[in-house]
């Protein structure tokens, strides 16, 4: 932590150097995007100036070189997140496309029909909402919602009292989002398994933020986008335990994912292959294992460390601002949603903006948290490593200038 | 007043602020100024929907001239509706139709607005000139 | 035709200068995948270097430049495809993903029941095939082949007598990538619309060939992979009619695609919007826009008349050497593919690799077409505009002296 | 010669060529020179699937001795697995067993194989084992 300097790490990410409006670019949207350090882009473009190829089955040089390239980073991922064996990773084109692989194919194998139960909670984003309603539609199954209590976490009680033999699925997001709330994924994927149930989690916006051990954390599965950890857009993974996989039917068909193909009748790949269809974001899944070797270079406890702080002191401050709600319990992780009262979130961030603070505005793509709350949105700072105390700073003092004029 | 006057004194006023915090502080004021509109005329049918923010508009007729009254959840949006009121009321239906409302493009507004926002601006006006249509 | 040169446009292919085994690289592997030109990857470059923000419902400035970027490129590729409007371009992963995007929403459609036709051809590429043999399982539909005649062309009048009011889809590509037969798709989707059936082309080996002018085409989809026509990878178009995207169910569920959340009703989003649920590939989507301006800045019947030239000196030359047997018709697009008697394909490839010429070998994921003709598998030389005469004499004395060593 | 004999004197041939097509030339060579193998036993069961070509593996077992026949559809695969019958056929069920076959990293063939390729290397010795290990 010592050796941890927010000024060098910004030195990677040219983009932050930039002004908007006249104003030094003040970046506070991570939890949508992350920018991408040079280390990352590099990998990009000298994939594509070394060793580009489409890749399996290729008898020529690049083609084995960009195979070898893309295998390497599935190991670098299943290693990162410590899974049983790279075959459990599947490359995907990010964390909605990976749920909705899980969804379609469990709506598939015929193991939830009419009368089952999927437990998602009311903290979801909607990409962990809609893909299972779309299922609970297709097999007649049930949702079922863990509800959010007043200071932004999950009832754990009411969410026992909901598990039953009828319980086929519980899928829940490692971290909110909208709230920065951080769930008790290994408390809540024991009680699910104990309960007979598939476990799902959305790691979309922990993945950045702190170690995943996925042994550990004991999920079925576990999805996450490239472009949230300092990845490229387009590209993202599936983690699956290997016998489930096995087991499940394949949901895309096409190239890679079939043993053989007879108009009669189709065998399909082993894991991953099996729902790997098409040519994969070779380039996308090679700057991801750049990225998580960006992370692993700096430490991810010394990120989390730097971000806690940030987390810290924004609350702190932030708190002091006359009229604000702050949204969560303290303990948050990667994000703070606030609003002020009798001020709309988009005029502020509108304002924000013109001082070159990028913030979130709106309902962050949950509309059911929001509707609990009986707001239409937040505004939301959101936080990645090269985030400093004075872009704190900044932020306060846009507020104050804003709350003068909105008031 | 003409029209295409008081598109231009508004034009002088903003160009007065140097910078874009302060022309938004103007148009929020303008908002402000805004007279009330009653609360059960914000209905449905009034609401013109935008991406994060809602506007209600209603218009009346009388004595040959258009009178609008409008509102909006965010000030800015209210602000924006104002600068198309301050314009278009008092006027006749077929002036409101025959309006050329391109001065909002000279406030470089559009530019400087979300996408969602400059978009909202284009239906705000073409709202104001379908209820002028009803009138005229 | 005149001005253009093939050598300038290698200066634009650095990968292109490199060795491979010593020997200078002759990369004929272009069906797979083409290699990037560096004015696709500055674009790319500068996308994360001066606007990464995440798209839509961003209110601060490089939210907004993102998503002006991320729009325009949806123009720039309607434009391209002659596309009636924008909104039916829809940013998918890749040509896989295009295709099982229409069959998903065509199998939740209720337009097909049991009993019901689905028409693909004996040139289709798994990718092509395994979704509709999917399609099929689920509700029961039959799947039915145009044949292939001995050269390697659709049997059209096959494809008259297959047509009938149990047809609901006619699915196929307009060139093969196999044996670079070009199809006339013109005339099978005038006959299919007639018919009544829904029409789909796999564009994945024409879009890098030719002009695509989707209103004379006049099919219902249209889909292709950006990595094909010097674009990166993990991005691709799936083109739809706009009225029946408007028309059909989503697919895949989360951010982006709905109006409105609740848990108890969900409703979705326009097109094209309701088919790209999540962040997109907002960097691919851009680079496919850089890469058809690259193209068009060349000129596309320029690289046409091009790669024409050297197929036609390809077949010349190939021709001449002993026992090789050439597939598919004369007037080939993109690739022409071959074996010698009493030789592996992947023994010449593995030798061809040695000397530097990088092709293909195998099924090409067309393992039906392979079974039709006997054989295990080909040798393909596929071409893009940065291909030589030369290089084909490359090849020429490669097969020659690869001949000697395996017979 | 014993088995390490053997497999040197086979890589002081491989390290006679300068390049790789040559090397290619002379393995496709030591493929060609294996005995024939019957028609009758590439059957299914002899078969090792590799990705794009096939192996065919027979072993018998006579007067201590391990007797490999083996073919390929592919030339270049047939002569790998020629060079492993030339260490391995002749020698006692243990002594294959025993072979340690990491010559076969020192060739470099590895490194210069399709992925796929090399893989199919490891399967044909582990192949070979596995006879001899019915024999032992
Ligand atoms: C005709 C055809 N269709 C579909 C595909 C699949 O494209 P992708 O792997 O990019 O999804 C290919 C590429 O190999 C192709 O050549
Ligand atoms: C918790 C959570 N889940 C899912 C997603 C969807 O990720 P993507 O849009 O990359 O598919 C997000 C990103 O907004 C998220 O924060």
């Amino acid at each position: 932590m010592s050796d941890f300097d927010p000024a060098r790490i910004r030195d990677d990410f040219p983009i932050l150097g930039q002004e908007v409006h006249g104003k030094p670019l003040v970046y506070l949207d991570n939890a949508a995007t992350t920018q991408k350090p040079e280390q990352v882009l590099k990998v990009s473009q000298e994939y594509y100036s070394s060793l580009n190829a489409n890749i399996h089955r290729g008898v020529h040089h690049l083609s084995q070189l960009a195979t070898a390239a893309h295998e390497d980073a599935r190991r670098t991922v299943a290693t990162h997140l410590n899974a049983h064996r790279p075959e459990e990773i599947i490359f995907t084109s990010g964390t909605t496309d990976s749920i909705n692989l899980v969804t379609n194919i469990l709506s598939r194998s015929g193991k939830i029909s009419s009368g089952d139960e999927i437990i998602i909670s009311g903290l979801e984003h909607h990409s962990n909402t809609v893909p299972w309603q779309m299922l609970c539609e297709q097999v007649g199954a049930q949702l079922r919602i863990i509800p959010v209590l007043e200071n932004g976490t999950l009832d754990l009680d009411a969410f026992e009292n909901l598990l039953s033999s009828k319980t086929k699925v519980v899928s829940v997001n490692h971290v909110s989002n909208a709230f920065g709330t951080v769930n008790n994924v290994i408390h809540i994927c024991s009680q699910a398994k104990a309960a007979g149930a598939i476990t799902v989690i959305d790691g979309a916006q922990s993945i950045p933020h702190q170690v995943i051990d996925l042994q550990l954390l004991d999920c079925d599965f576990y999805a996450f986008s490239g472009h949230k950890v300092y990845a490229p857009t387009g590209v993202g993974i599936l983690y699956g335990r290997y016998d489930l996989l096995a087991e499940l039917p394949p949901w895309r068909g096409g190239g890679e994912m079939i043993k053989e193909v007879t108009f009669d009748h189709t065998t399909y790949n082993d894991p991953p292959y099996k729902y790997e269809a098409g040519t994969p974001n070779i380039e996308g899944g090679i700057a991801l294992a750049a990225a998580f070797d960006y992370v692993n270079n700096i430490g991810i406890n010394a990120i989390n460390a730097h971000e806690t702080r940030l987390i810290q002191y924004a609350s702190e401050s932030l708190s002091t601002l006359p009229g604000i709600t702050l949204y969560g319990p303290e303990n948050r992780v990667g994000a703070i949603s606030f609003n002020f009262d009798g001020v709309h979130h988009f005029d502020m961030g509108t304002l924000l903006d013109q001082m070159g603070l990028a913030l979130r505005t709106g309902h962050h793509c949950c509309q059911p948290l929001m509707a609990r709350f009986g707001i239409t949105g937040t505004l939301r700072a959101s936080f990645a490593a090269y985030n400093t105390i004075e872009e704190i700073d900044l932020l306060t003092a846009g507020l104050n200038r804003a709350l003068d004029m909105l008031r | 007043m003409t029209i295409s006057e008081k598109q231009q004194e508004l034009l002088d006023e903003l160009n007065l602020f140097q910078d874009w915090t302060e022309r938004y502080e103007y148009i929020i004021g303008l908002g402000k100024k805004l007279a009330e509109m009653p609360q059960e005329l914000q209905t449905n049918e009034a609401l013109i929907k935008g991406c994060q923010s809602q506007v209600w508009l209603d218009a009346t007729h009388a004595d040959g001239k258009m009178n609008f009254l409008a509102n909006s959840d965010s000030v800015i949006t209210k602000g924006m509706i104002a600068l198309f009121v301050r314009i278009l009321d008092g006027e006749s239906p077929d002036s409101v139709i025959a309006a050329d409302l391109s001065f909002i493009d000279q406030t470089g507004l559009k530019e400087h607005l979300a996408p969602t926002r400059a978009n909202a601006l284009s239906l705000m006006a073409a709202e104001m000139k379908k209820k002028a249509v009803e009138f005229s």
